[in-house]
This record gives structure tokens, C-alpha cells and sequence, in this order.
């Protein structure tokens, strides 16, 4: 083991944790960009999102790859459904009124999840292709870790094009920029926050699903990873795509450093960090918009 | 000739690459009554905020009785006895009217940090108050929530609030704006009743309330003093009245 | 001529402010009409109220004989009508591609019918919006507009802080427009100038109401009347 | 301007808090629970109800206050409860203090989340300084003197406790009452209310803002004194976000920037979990969550809010006629 | 054929032949057991298995619980953080009157409830809190559960020992439980020649942390063996899977542990990955002895073939047998704490885990532990099979007097 592997295996390890992180944090940080709705019931969805991803899978004998699409279906329609019955009336009021809201919504999702499935911790088996290690040529290294590096860039990718590329993406963009003037174009806000919200939490159940491997799956997921969500968003700054993945990844990464090499120090270096960054730029890093 | 109460010396600030106010020197006389007119986006309001000191200048001081007050704070400038009213009205609206001149007058007599008395004991701070909305004809409306009370007389409390702070420059960022212009007398009529010791610096875009009103006048046009003089002169100067109609070359004043 | 675009006993402000009071004004098919007036008199907040971003407090909006009345900002733009505001507004995040494409909506006015209009936009597709020109964002925004395809264009203000060659350019421009009969056009100016030259018809504001509705040509005529109207000199 | 005066029913939460008393002897240690969240939900209203300062990490002053009075306790250098619980204040009123001057130039999410950060920094620190705070498993059986050298906090019963923090309660709720009504606390309002026009009437903004923060910093700590003190217990979880949330949640719940949300916020949520979980231990956060959700729809600004929208429409229709 | 399943049988036989007979002279008595345990929160999920084991002791020993009658109130001690469990404490003592009180699934939970236990003056036996120091905090606590020191301080000599280990890197949740896990092994590990190289704390309880840099660290550092202590549940998933995602077995690290890194109810869901693991822990649900056997037919036949009880089950369990012994030790006095704490001093009792006693000292519990190693059985299942078996270890911290753990004066 030299210093370039040693070097590698951090930065494919902090970059898998980060993607996962991403791929969670997205709708959330695209969702408050859009309408500031501060939805810390976000995690719910990446919660419903998981448990569809391994009941579909343990259950219902799904492959990996149908639960996964599965998931996201039926937790954008979820998402959807509540958005327009419950969100929707909340729009206009103030952030603490939201708060209110989603932690109710947070402890519903909980106390369902518990009567419905059961408080127990759920597994999921990867397929036998993702377990186990993958030789890249100047390291081996987690098969997993790898598929989740790939599938983030392809994510990553898909949602960049999907931003910068397509006309609703330019929608969305342009909302965030200037909502008063993208209504007076003819768009749809509500209706495209709708389809953003539904693609936001459909990402946030695909995110579930990829990190139950690792992060766990129990009834207690929307509270235990909370505030990391929320620090990749604030990080990234609101409704930016680019900073959330930057973010995911920088704090992925560094995480990975410092808890490799200075392990006593516990969690506290993503706090350090998430204070310093925050002091310095308070938009976040890629963030235009005061937070 | 009287005292120069309030003056800028080469004042500009940039934004970026936007210069929204450059250069100007200006002179406020004490209890003067002065006009500042011009365009949209002649950096107006700017000009308000280098005085008040919600922005600093990029170049430039301001003066205030001929001390050097340009790395004042906006809380020590008023302290200094600038004060100044909002072109869109910044009340404290779920308090009442007289609560809303109370924190105010309670502000200035530099009670507003004590903590261990009810604020309704100081029944001199509140006769101030009150004594205060009487003149402006609020008297009836002290106990009314302001939120509740028709647009016109919340300017009103607009301009009590600095009235309140019993200043010696008064800049009122267009007193009238948004008042149904039944209801637009009773904002002038406070303004011509203001104490005559104050000097006031006025930005209006109604050119009754102007002519009547104000003594001096300056127009700025593109960031930049256009011209200054009484009402009679101004209203003499064609490039003015160039401007005003937009015909004149705008142009030039960017160049 | 049926009226396209109708005021009637229109008082509106922003919240609880009154910056227009009883406006009635009609507009008929393919006309266009200028709005003149100091700032302040609320030239802009009309503007505002026909594409609902006022708060009405009385009277009514109508389009084609439709009531707009509580209906939402976006569905006024859908039933076609154009919004050029002040500040151009344009999005600075999205090139200048997307600030045409992202509400474009079939009909005459294509692409390349506002490139031709305006060829510089063609040059810079691909610049951000906030790396234009004054004079190239104001082209940008009415591009905007008409790539909605709408059938009543607000414009407020398209000359202000241009430099001359610009808004002679732009006065071509608008010129242009006029000229096009299934557009109905109602220009706010400052620029008297530009403003009487580019509509048979005027209307001048002051202090929110409306003191003149009529042709253009005495004003353009008679310039201490109009200064008189706008309200410069007593 | 007359709002400080007393009026009649703001007796009744105390009368009802001694009632409680002899009523419930059974329930007083989740009496004490009760009273310390009430004190704590106050101590936060200070700081976002009446100054606008929206804060995830309020926990981290609750904590210092409770690790104050634990660690001195714990290791035997200091038992007396008063004067334990002034120390504590000063403790956490520091800790509020230099937080305050780094955290209070930033707002809305960025605010939020720097406050969260500094308290789970804090919480780092206690986990890795366990040798002195017993980090999860906390500070056992904490000695804490009889109060006035008489009366004993007892274990099982925890009269002594209750009285003790309905007393502590009342002195804070007086203070707090006293801060809100004088010119303090209306600039507090008016920065709340518009903070750009306190600038323009020439308020020092950003020290009053301190300075609030700072009191409110120090009544979290006296609140977090007093659950180390009721409880005989400290651990971790005082500096948790878990903590944190659910003062908001009850002070959200009850209403914010109103003296009395902290109270109605706090009975209610507490009352509600406390017999739910009772009743159905496995899946009772169903209806506490159902009934945020209700209150966050149909209620502004919490219960009180609501009560105030119903009377005043209560009026409306009887004035008239 | 165990004398004491005979005596079993022939007490059912003769419970019913007196049931049978009507002339019951015991009038039924009711036990009111007050259980604390965390219901919602981060420990919801272990709850659940000591709720069942509690259910089944009551059916399967109906006959020796007569003539009383249990009743179990249940309370939820939510969030780890001893606030709820202390006034469920009170209030179970106080308004519901229990004669004893069990449960207790977080130290925290235990450690800020023995105060009230004192005062209240119930016995209070614990499930499976296990932070040693507890049971000195209060007199009336008895434990049937375990501490980190009995199985930590074993593997730590069998790492030297058996599997000859002259390096070591131990990676540790950062709270007390993993902390004692450290301490007892790196104790035992260079008392018997070995070098604990690096001491990792890799996160908190709570969340699952990504447990790859930590392993990296280790990985990098050659060890003989890494030394693993987490909280049954996701955590331990992730741990075997990352060990054996990061390839370090090839890369000649030893994955070994506390029980809680293969916990029954999880093993199957871990996969491969887990096949080789060693552990040394007091219980496994594939240990032979014929109580066991017993009680894991009866539980699958009662939840289902999935299901699988665990070391938390067999605490619970074992901790209604100490409560079955006390009530009629002290003839249904069992609210008489001192009595019942004395009649359970020396108690022994032949569990699923095999003997175990409590020793009337410490009033903590002495255990068997097992050296086990995870294979794949030919069912296609994951099994353990023992190695090595270690008899009545006691809690070595308070042997050893370490800190907390030595007895207040």
C-alpha cells in the first residue's frame, strides 16, 4: 500500500459516501431554491423511498434495479399527493408554520413506518455483481463504492442536462432567478414546483435505496440524517444543482480524510467545516440567493 | 448666507461596474427646504443611503455641521440627528401607533436599553409620544393597531417616526408615495407644518408638492447633480424640463 | 374596432398603497397607445395591474370581453399577453438562448423572425444573461416577450438608461412592431420623444389618474401643453 | 402601552401549577419535566419570538447550563441548587454571549444552521471530554444539596423539585415578563417587527441582538440547571438536537413572541406524549404528529395564535349588533 | 434429559392436577411488573425482541408462575436519554404501584433511574443495559443481561491466545458501551502478550457512519486482527459488509468482535460476507444445549420461521425467570426489594445461554462465553458454531475494580 493508492482509496470512498448524500440532498435543495418551503420532512421520502427499494426486493423478489424504479414511481405519486393536499395550503405561511408542519409529518412517517412494517432495521442485499472488489487498474477497491461513484456522475449528469438542457430545467432555473418574471411568461410555478417536488422526493427515494446498504434503514431515518441533508443543502446554497453535488462530495471527501487520519476527532470536522464555509460565504458555495 | 448643516464632497458609489452616484457635491442650509428631483434611476435613494450611512461611498465624505461623518454608522449618523423616511413604509405593524412612535422617541432619549422597568412607566417618553401625534392629527388613531389603519395615515406614522427622533436633517424619500391622492393633503400639510429649525431634504416626484413645498431644488440626472436652484430657476431651465420629457440626450451622462 | 385589452373604474396599488385611482382605458386590436408621465404617477404600477402583480382594489380588467379579475399572473401571460418590465428582468443564470426558449410558445413570431429583428441576439446565444449590454438585455427582453406570441405586449420603459445610438436603434425597432396589426402595444415612456412618435394615440398620467387620452399630434405640437400636462410647470 | 399590567387570569397558570401539586402528587416529576420545558421554551421565545433570532441550536445553552450544575455537583465542589442555577446561567449566558458575536451577523438558514453546528460541536466536545462529563451514560446520581439546607430533593416523590422549579419558573417568567414590556424589549419587537427601520431610528441592531441572545442563553442554562437538579442526572442528550427540536416544536406549537406559548406549548405537547405514549407506547408520535400537522394548517402562529383569530372574529360578529 | 425440564413437567402436571382439582387454595395473586423500554426512538427496533421473550417465558412457564399472575405495564423510555425512563420509573412506583420494575435498554436510561429505584425500594432487574458501573448505583438492581468487560475481556485473550494475534486495532461506537469494549480488550489483550496498535472511535450511536475510512485506517495499518465493537443493529451490517467490500481478510486482518457484530436476527441479511467472523459472546441463537433448543423452537413456532431471538431476548428471558424465582422465593412479597434482591443473591438458573448465576456480590450477572465463528450450514443458512466455551466469566471490571466499576465506599 502506497501513498497514491492510500490517496485513491479516499477519494473513491468520500466521493461514494458524497454521491449518496447528493443524490438525497437534491430535491431538497432544488424544492427550497423553488418555493423556499423548508421541508425537513425531505428525509421522509428517502425513508419511504428505502423501505419500497427493500420490500420490493425481499418481498416481492424484485431485482435491484426494478425496486429502485419502483421506489421512485411510487414515492414522487406519494410525494405528489401530499404536495397538493398538504404543502400546498403552507406555501404562504411563514418558515416556523413549516417546521411545525414537517416535523408532524416526520413523527406520521415514523409512527406509520413502525405499525405498518415494524420498528426493526430492514436489510438489503446487494446483488452479487456490486458485492465485493473491483480492480480499476491502479486499485482495488469496493465494487459498491464504485457502482455508487458511477451511478452519482450518471445521476449527477442526467440532472445537470436536465437543468441546463431542457426547457423545464431553464423553468426551473429561471424561477429560482426570478419568480415574479417566469410567472409573467406564462409559467406555471405551482405546477412546475409540483413536478419538482415529485422528482425531488422520487430522487430522495432512489437515494434511500442506494444508502441502505450502508446507512441503514429503520424508522428512525428521516431524524438520524437530518442535519447532514440539511448541511449539503446550506453548503451548496438553495437551489443550486452544481453546489449540491460539490458539496455532497467536498464534505464526503474531507470527511473521509479527516476521520481516516484523525480519527479521535469524531464528527466534529464536518460541524468545523460546515461553520467555517457558512461564516465565510452564508449563500453557501454556489448559492446566489441569500439562504 | 446661513450654516452649511449637511454637506457632500465628491460623493460616489459604484456598484460593480455601475456608477449610481457620482461626484456630488451638495450642501443642505439648516432649516432648509430642499427638493431632490430626477428621473428613474438617477441614484436617488442611493444618494439617501450615502447619507444615511446604509451604504458607504466608494469615494467621497459627508459632512454633518462640518464634522467629518462619513465612517459614522448609520445608528451614530442618527444619533447625530439625521433622520430619515422610507419611499415604501417600514412600520412596526403589528404595534400599535403609539408604540411604533414610542420605541422611537424612547430610542432617542437613550432609554430603550433599560431592561427593568415596564415601557409604559415612562409617562414622559409617552406624552412625548402622544403630544407628537396630536400634531400630526394621529391622536385619535394611538391605540389602533398600524396594519389597521388606511395607507395615508400609516405615511403618517411614517413621518412620526422621524419626527420622533427629533432630528436636525430630515430626509423624506417621496412622503406621498402610494396615498390616494384624496388623502395626499394631509401628508403635506404635516410636512409644511415640520419645525422650522429642521432642515429637510425631500425627494418627491409630484410637482405640486415640490413647487410648493420646497425653496431649493436639485435634480440629478444619471447619478450626477443636473442642476440646482430655486423653484423659479428650475422651472425656467429647459434642459430640465429636456430631461423630465426624456428628450433630452440621457445619453451624454453616461458617456 | 373590438376592444382587446379594457380598464374600467381601475384602482390598484401594491397591498394597501393606492397608486392608481379610477382608470378607465380601452385598447382596441393591433392598436397601440404610449403611456407618458413623470416617474411616480404610476405608469409602471398600470402595467403591473393588467398583469396582475397589483393588488386591484376596485373596477375590472377585461381581455377580449374575459374578466381578468383574480385570474393569475402566469394564466394572463397564457392568454396572451406580453410582459417587457423595467428592469428587463432578465434571468441572469440562463444564457441568452434560454431566456428566449424557456417560454416561447408556437406561433408568428419565431426565432429567427426576432433575430432578424434583432441580430445581435443571434451573435450571443450563448452568453449568459447577466454578461449583456444594457441595450442587448433590453433586446433580449422584448425578443422574450414576443417569443410568447402574445397578442397584447406591455413594454415599460425600453429606452431608459440607453445611450442615443441605442434607442434610435430601438425606436426603429419599435417602430417595426407598430406596424405589425395583429399586435396590440401599449409603451410606457419617459422619453416624450420616442413615446409620441411611436403611437397615433397617447395617454399621459399623473398622480394616477389619467389626464389625457388622446392623439398624439397636438402634443407633439404644442410641447408647453404637454410639459404642462406631465405636470413640469405650472 | 398599559400591556404590562396584570391582569386577572395571568394568575391562573400558577394557581393551576400549585393545584397541580396536591392534585397529582403522583405526577410531579413529569410536573418538573413540564416546568422545565415551559422555562426553557420561554428562554427561547426570548430569542426568536420577540427578536427574531431563529435558532436549531438553542440545546447548546440548556446543555452548558445542565453540565454546569452536574459536573460541580459530580464532583462535590458545589450542591447548593440557587446558587448552582446562577452559576449555570452564567455559564450558558457566556457561551450565548461569544456564540452570539460570531453567529449573529447571518440570518434565516444560515443562521439556523450555524447555531445547530455550534451545539453539536459543543455536544463533540462533551463525548470527548467523557472522562469529565460521563459523556453518554452521564453523570449518575448527582448530590444535590436540600434547598435552604432543609428541604431534600427527593427521589421517588419529587415534590421538593416541583416547588423548587415552579419557583425558579415564576422568578424567570417575572423577569422575562419584566424584559418584554420595557424599552428593551419593545426595541426587541421593533427588530423583530422591522429591523431595517431600527436601524434608521438609530438602535444599536446588533448589540441588542447580542445582548438578548445572551439573556436568553442564561435562562436555557438555568432551565438546563434545573432538570440536572430535578432529575439528579445529566448525559449528552442535553445538548441533543433531539432537545433542541422540541422546544421549537413547543414553542411553535404554542405560539411565539407571546408570553404565555411557552406555557400552552409546552402543557400540550408534553400532556399529549406523555399519555399517549401511555396508552400506545409503540406508535403514539401517530397523533402528536397528526395534531402538529392539524395545528400547522389551520392555526397561524400556534394555539394562542389560533385563540387570538377566533376571539377576534368572536368580536367582530358581536359588534355589530 | 435435564433434571430440570423433569422438574418443569412434573410442576405443570401438578399445577394442573391442582387447577384440575378446584380447590385451588392459592388465591391467584397479581404481580405488577413495571417494563421500561424504548418503544419509539433509536432502540425501537430491539424492543420488540424482548417484548416477545417476555411473552413467551409467560406461556412457557405458566405452570411455574402460578399461583400468581403477571401483570406488565409497559412504559416507553423514547430518546436515550434517562429523562423518560426516570419519571416512567417514578410514575410506575408511585401511581401504577408495581412490585418490581424490568426493562432498561439504554444505560442512560438505567443510570438515571436509580436514584427513584432506591427510594422506591423495588427490585429492578435490568435487561440489557450494559454499562458495568450500574448495578453499584442502586442495591435493589439485579442484571440478567451482560456487560462489555465478560465478552470483550474474553476475546481479548483469545485473540492473543487462540488466534496466536500479536497486533491489534480496535474500532469502537463512541459512547460508553464501545468504550468498555476497548478498555476490556485492550486489557486482556496485553496481558497476554498482544499490542493494541490504534484505537479507532469510528462515530456515534445513532447515525450509521461510513464505516470505510476507519477500516482504511486500520487496513493500512497490517494488524493481526481488528476488533470491532458496535450496536447490534444497522451498524453491524455495515460493518461486515465493509470489512469484506475493502477485502481485508486477503489482506491478512482478521475480523473479530463482540456478539453484536453477528446479531441472530441479522445474520441471514448480512450474507457471505459474515461467513468466518469471530466472536465471543454469552449467546447465539445456534448454541446446543437443550434449553436452548427448547426455546428456539418454541419462539419460532410462536413469531415465525424468519424470525430469531438474540442475546437481547434470552436478557429479558432470563430476567423473567430471576423475577419468577423472586416472587415465589418471598411467597408474593416480591415488593419487599431487600427480600427479594437476597432470595436472588446466588440465584442460579439453567437459561437458553446455559448456566447462569447471579453473583451475590455485584449482583451482576456470571455467564458462560462462547468463542464463535459464523459458517454457512447445509440448509444455505447462516449458523455459528462454537469453538470454545469459557465458564462463568464474570464482569471484569468490577473484579478488576476499574474506575466506576470499583464499589462506592
Amino acid at each position: 500500500m502506497n501513498f497514491a493508492t492510500d490517496i485513491a482509496g479516499i477519494v473513491l470512498g468520500g466521493l461514494a459516501a458524497g454521491t449518496v448524500l447528493f443524490i438525497v440532498s437534491v430535491g431538497l435543495s432544488v424544492t427550497m431554491g423553488l418555493m423556499g418551503f423548508v421541508n425537513l420532512a425531505h428525509g421522509a421520502f428517502a425513508m419511504f423511498g428505502g423501505y419500497v427499494v427493500v420490500l420490493a426486493m425481499n418481498r416481492a423478489h424484485f431485482g435491484f434495479g426494478v425496486a429502485l424504479a419502483v421506489s421512485f414511481i411510487a414515492t414522487a405519486a406519494l410525494s405528489v399527493v401530499l404536495e397538493r393536499a398538504l404543502y400546498w395550503p403552507l406555501y404562504r405561511s411563514g418558515e416556523l408554520d413549516q417546521v411545525l408542519f414537517t416535523i408532524g409529518l416526520i413523527f406520521i412517517f415514523i409512527a406509520g413506518t413502525t405499525i405498518l412494517v415494524g420498528p426493526e432495521h430492514q436489510t438489503l442485499q446487494l446483488p452479487a455483481a456490486l458485492s465485493g472488489q473491483l480492480n480499476l487498474g491502479f486499485v482495488r477497491y469496493r465494487t459498491y463504492s464504485v457502482f455508487l461513484i458511477v451511478i452519482g456522475v450518471l445521476i449527477a449528469l442526467g440532472i445537470w442536462l436536465t437543468f441546463e438542457r431542457t426547457r423545464i430545467g431553464g423553468q426551473i432555473r429561471a424561477t429560482v432567478d426570478n419568480r415574479r418574471m417566469a410567472e409573467s411568461l406564462g409559467i406555471n410555478v405551482d405546477r412546475l414546483f409540483t413536478i419538482t417536488f415529485a422528482f425531488g422526493s422520487g430522487m430522495a427515494a432512489i437515494g434511500g435505496g442506494l444508502g441502505a446498504e450502508f446507512l441503514g434503514l429503520d424508522p428512525q431515518y428521516p431524524l438520524k440524517y437530518l442535519v447532514y441533508f440539511l448541511i449539503a443543502v446550506s453548503v451548496g446554497g438553495l437551489g443550486s444543482v452544481i453546489g449540491v453535488y460539490y458539496a455532497a462530495l467536498i464534505l464526503g471527501v474531507l470527511d473521509f480524510v479527516l476521520t481516516l487520519y484523525l480519527p479521535k476527532g469524531g464528527t466534529i470536522f464536518i460541524y468545523v467545516l460546515t461553520i467555517l464555509i457558512l461564516l465565510a460565504r452564508p449563500q453557501g458555495l454556489f448559492g446566489r440567493k441569500e439562504l | 448666507m446661513t450654516e452649511v448643516r449637511l454637506e457632500t464632497q465628491g460623493l460616489s458609489r459604484h456598484f460593480g461596474a455601475l456608477v449610481a452616484v457620482q461626484g456630488i457635491d451638495f450642501k443642505l442650509a439648516a432649516g432648509a427646504r430642499h427638493a431632490l428631483i430626477g428621473p428613474n434611476g438617477a441614484g436617488k435613494t442611493t444618494f439617501i443611503n450615502l447619507l444615511t450611512g446604509v451604504l458607504p461611498p466608494t469615494h467621497g465624505r459627508v459632512l454633518l455641521g462640518g464634522r467629518d461623518i462619513t465612517s459614522t454608522a448609520q445608528a451614530g449618523r442618527v444619533k447625530l440627528g439625521i433622520a430619515r423616511t422610507f419611499q415604501i413604509n417600514r412600520l412596526f405593524r403589528g404595534l400599535s401607533v403609539l408604540e411604533n412612535v414610542c420605541i422611537a422617541v424612547t430610542e432617542r432619549a437613550g432609554a430603550a436599553g433599560s431592561m427593568f422597568y415596564p415601557a409604559g412607566r415612562r409617562g414622559d417618553l409617552i406624552a412625548e409620544a402622544m403630544e407628537l401625534l396630536r400634531t400630526l392629527k394621529l391622536a385619535d388613531a394611538a391605540r389602533h393597531r398600524v396594519s389597521e389603519l388606511p395607507y395615508g395615515r400609516q405615511r403618517l406614522v411614517e413621518l412620526a417616526i422621524a419626527i420622533a427622533l427629533k432630528p436636525e436633517v430630515l430626509l423624506l424619500d417621496e412622503p406621498a408615495a402610494g396615498v390616494p391622492s384624496a388623502e395626499s393633503h394631509i401628508i403635506l400639510d404635516a410636512i409644511e407644518r415640520l419645525p422650522e429649525h429642521i432642515a429637510v431634504l425631500i425627494i418627491e416626484h409630484d410637482m405640486d408638492v415640490v413647487f410648493r413645498f420646497a425653496k431649493r431644488i436639485t435634480v440629478m440626472v444619471s447619478g450626477a447633480v443636473f442642476a440646482e436652484g430655486t423653484p423659479r430657476e428650475i422651472e425656467a431651465n429647459p434642459q430640465v424640463r429636456e430631461v423630465y420629457l426624456g428628450q433630452a440626450a440621457q445619453g451624454a451622462f453616461h458617456g | 374596432m373590438a376592444s382587446a385589452l379594457q380598464l374600467r373604474g381601475v384602482s390598484a396599488g401594491y397591498g394597501e398603497t393606492v397608486v392608481l385611482e379610477d382608470i378607465d382605458l380601452a385598447l382596441a386590436c393591433g392598436e397601440c397607445i404610449s403611456v407618458v408621465g413623470r416617474n411616480g404617477v404610476g405608469k409602471t404600477t398600470l402595467l403591473s395591474t393588467v398583469m396582475g402583480h397589483t393588488t386591484l382594489h376596485s373596477g375590472e380588467v377585461t381581455l377580449d370581453g374575459q374578466s381578468l379579475n383574480g385570474m393569475p399572473c402566469f394564466r394572463r401571460a397564457l392568454a396572451g399577453i406580453g410582459f417587457v418590465p423595467q428592469e428587463r428582468e432578465i434571468f441572469p443564470s440562463l444564457s441568452v438562448r434560454e431566456n428566449l426558449g424557456i417560454a416561447a410558445r408556437p406561433g408568428a413570431w419565431t426565432h429567427a423572425r426576432v433575430f432578424e429583428l434583432f441580430p445581435r441576439l443571434a451573435e450571443r446565444l450563448d452568453n449568459m444573461g447577466n454578461q449583456l449590454s444594457g441595450g442587448e438585455q433590453q433586446m433580449l427582453s422584448i425578443g422574450r416577450a414576443l417569443l410568447t406570441n402574445p397578442t397584447i405586449l406591455l413594454m415599460d420603459e425600453p429606452t431608459e438608461g440607453l445611450a442615443p445610438v441605442i434607442v434610435e436603434a430601438l425606436t426603429a425597432v419599435l417602430a417595426r412592431l407598430a406596424a405589425d396589426s395583429a399586435l396590440s402595444i401599449i409603451l410606457v415612456e419617459q422619453n416624450s420623444r420616442v413615446a409620441l412618435n411611436f403611437s397615433p394615440r397617447t395617454v399621459i398620467l399623473d398622480k394616477g389618474r389619467i389626464v389625457y387620452d388622446g392623439e398624439s399630434a397636438p402634443l407633439r405640437a404644442d410641447p408647453d401643453r404637454l410639459a404642462k400636462l406631465i405636470g413640469i410647470v405650472e | 402601552m398599559r400591556r404590562h399590567r396584570l391582569r386577572w387570569w395571568e394568575a391562573l397558570p400558577w394557581i393551576a401549577g400549585i393545584v397541580f401539586y396536591f392534585a397529582f402528587p403522583d405526577y410531579l416529576g413529569f410536573g418538573c419535566e413540564l416546568l422545565v420545558t415551559i422555562l426553557f421554551a420561554l428562554s427561547l421565545d426570548l430569542a426568536l419570538g420577540y427578536a427574531g433570532i431563529i435558532t436549531l441550536g438553542h440545546a447548546a445553552f440548556f446543555g452548558a447550563g445542565a453540565y454546569t450544575v452536574g459536573m460541580l455537583a459530580s464532583y462535590n465542589i458545589w450542591t447548593e441548587p440557587i446558587t448552582g442555577l446562577l452559576l449555570a446561567a452564567l455559564v450558558a449566558g457566556a457561551i450565548g454571549f461569544l456564540s452570539g458575536i460570531v453567529l449573529l451577523r447571518t440570518r434565516g438558514l444560515t443562521l439556523l444552521m450555524l447555531t445547530l453546528c455550534i451545539m453539536a460541536l459543543l455536544e463533540q466536545a462533551a463525548n470527548m471530554g467523557a472522562a469529565y462529563t460521563g459523556g453518554f451514560d452521564g453523570l449518575p446520581s448527582l448530590p444535590i444539596a436540600p434547598l435552604f439546607g432543609v428541604f431534600d430533593f427527593s427521589a421517588l416523590y419529587a415534590d421538593t423539585q416541583y416547588l423548587f422549579a415552579l419557583a425558579v419558573l415564576f422568578v424567570c417568567f417575572l423577569f422575562v415578563r419584566i424584559l418584554v414590556y420595557s424599552p428593551f424589549g419593545q426595541s426587541l419587537t421593533g427588530i423583530r417587527e422591522n429591523v431595517s427601520r431600527m436601524h434608521a431610528i438609530g438602535s444599536p441592531v446588533r448589540r441588542r441582538l447580542i445582548v438578548c441572545y445572551t439573556i436568553s442563553a442564561a435562562l436555557a442554562g438555568v432551565a438546563g440547571g434545573l432538570l440536572a437538579q430535578t432529575t439528579a442526572y445529566v448525559n449528552l442528550a442535553v445538548l441533543g438536537l433531539d432537545r433542541a427540536a422540541t422546544v421549537l416544536i413547543v414553542l411553535i406549537l404554542g405560539g411565539y413572541g407571546r408570553l404565555y406559548g411557552a406555557f400552552i406549548g409546552a402543557v400540550i405537547y408534553l400532556a399529549l406524549e406523555h399519555f399517549l405514549a401511555q396508552v400506545y407506547p409503540t406508535a403514539w408520535q401517530l397523533g402528536l404528529g397528526l395534531m402538529l400537522v392539524v395545528i400547522a394548517l389551520f392555526a397561524r402562529n400556534g394555539i394562542l395564535g389560533l385563540a387570538e383569530t377566533l376571539w377576534r372574529r368572536y368580536e367582530n360578529r358581536r359588534g355589530p349588533s | 434429559m435435564s433434571r430440570r425440564i423433569i422438574t418443569a413437567l412434573a410442576a405443570a402436571a401438578a399445577a394442573a392436577i391442582a387447577a384440575g382439582g378446584a380447590t385451588s387454595q392459592a388465591q391467584a395473586q397479581d404481580v405488577k411488573i413495571g417494563l421500561i423500554l424504548p418503544y419509539t426512538g433509536p432502540g425501537a427496533e430491539l424492543s420488540p425482541q424482548m417484548d416477545k421473550a417476555i411473552d413467551l417465558y409467560q406461556k412457557l412457564h405458566a405452570a411455574q408462575i402460578k399461583p400468581y399472575k403477571y401483570t406488565i405495564i409497559k412504559r416507553d423510555s423514547k430518546a436515550p436519554n434517562g429523562a423518560a425512563a426516570k419519571v416512567d420509573t417514578q410514575e410506575l412506583l408511585t401511581q401504577n404501584k408495581v412490585d418490581v420494575i424490568a426493562g432498561y435498554i439504554y444505560s442512560p436510561d438505567a443510570i438515571a433511574s436509580a436514584p427513584v429505584i432506591t427510594a422506591g425500594k423495588r427490585l429492578a432487574v435490568i435487561m440489557n443495559a450494559g454499562t458495568a458501573f450500574i448495578t453499584n448505583l442502586s442495591p435493589y438492581f439485579i442484571r440478567t443481561s451482560f456487560t462489555l468487560w465478560q465478552s470483550s475481556y474474553v476475546m481479548g485473550e483469545e485473540a492473543a491466545k487462540y488466534l496466536h494475534a500479536k497486533t491489534a486495532v480496535v474500532a469502537y461506537t463512541d459512547y460508553p458501551p464501545g468504550k468498555d469494549a476497548l478498555n476490556a480488550f485492550k486489557y486482556a489483550f496485553e496481558h497476554n502478550g498482544g499490542k493494541v496498535i490504534d484505537a479507532i472511535p469510528a462515530g456515534g450511536p445513532e447515525a450509521t457512519p461510513d464505516f470505510t475510512p476507519f477500516f482504511q485506517r486500520a487496513k493500512d495499518e497490517h494488524p493481526n486482527v481488528l476488533f470491532v465493537f458496535v450496536p447490534a443493529g444497522d451498524q453491524a451490517t455495515a460493518v461486515v459488509k465493509t470489512y469484506a467490500a475493502l477485502g481485508m481478510k486477503a489482506a491478512g486482518t482478521q475480523l473479530i468482535g463482540t456478539g453484536d457484530i453477528v446479531p441472530d436476527n441479522m445474520l441471514q441479511g448480512m450474507g457471505d460476507a459474515a461467513v468466518g467472523l469471530i466472536t465471543v459472546h454469552h449467546y447465539n441463537a445456534d448454541l446446543d444445549n437443550p434449553q436452548n433448543k427448547a426455546f428456539v423452537a418454541a419462539w419460532k413456532k410462536a413469531y415465525g420461521p424468519d424470525s430469531t431471538p438474540d442475546f437481547t431476548s434470552v436478557g429479558a428471558y432470563d430476567g423473567m425467570a430471576a423475577i419468577t424465582h423472586a416472587v415465589h422465593a418471598t411467597k408474593g412479597k416480591i415488593d419487599n426489594a431487600a427480600a427479594a434482591v437476597k432470595s436472588l443473591e446466588g440465584w442460579k438458573f439453567n437459561s437458553p445461554q446455559g448456566p447462569i448465576e447471579i453473583d451475590p456480590k455485584t449482583r451482576d450477572i456470571i455467564m458462560n462465553e462462547y468463542l464463535d465463528q459464523v459458517y454457512k450450514g447445509k440448509d444455505g443458512k447462516l449458523h455459528e458454531k462454537v469453538l470454545a466455551t469459557f465458564h462463568a466469566v464474570k464482569d471484569q471490571c468490577k473484579a478488576l475494580a476499574i474506575g466506576p466499576c470499583a464499589p462506592k465506599k
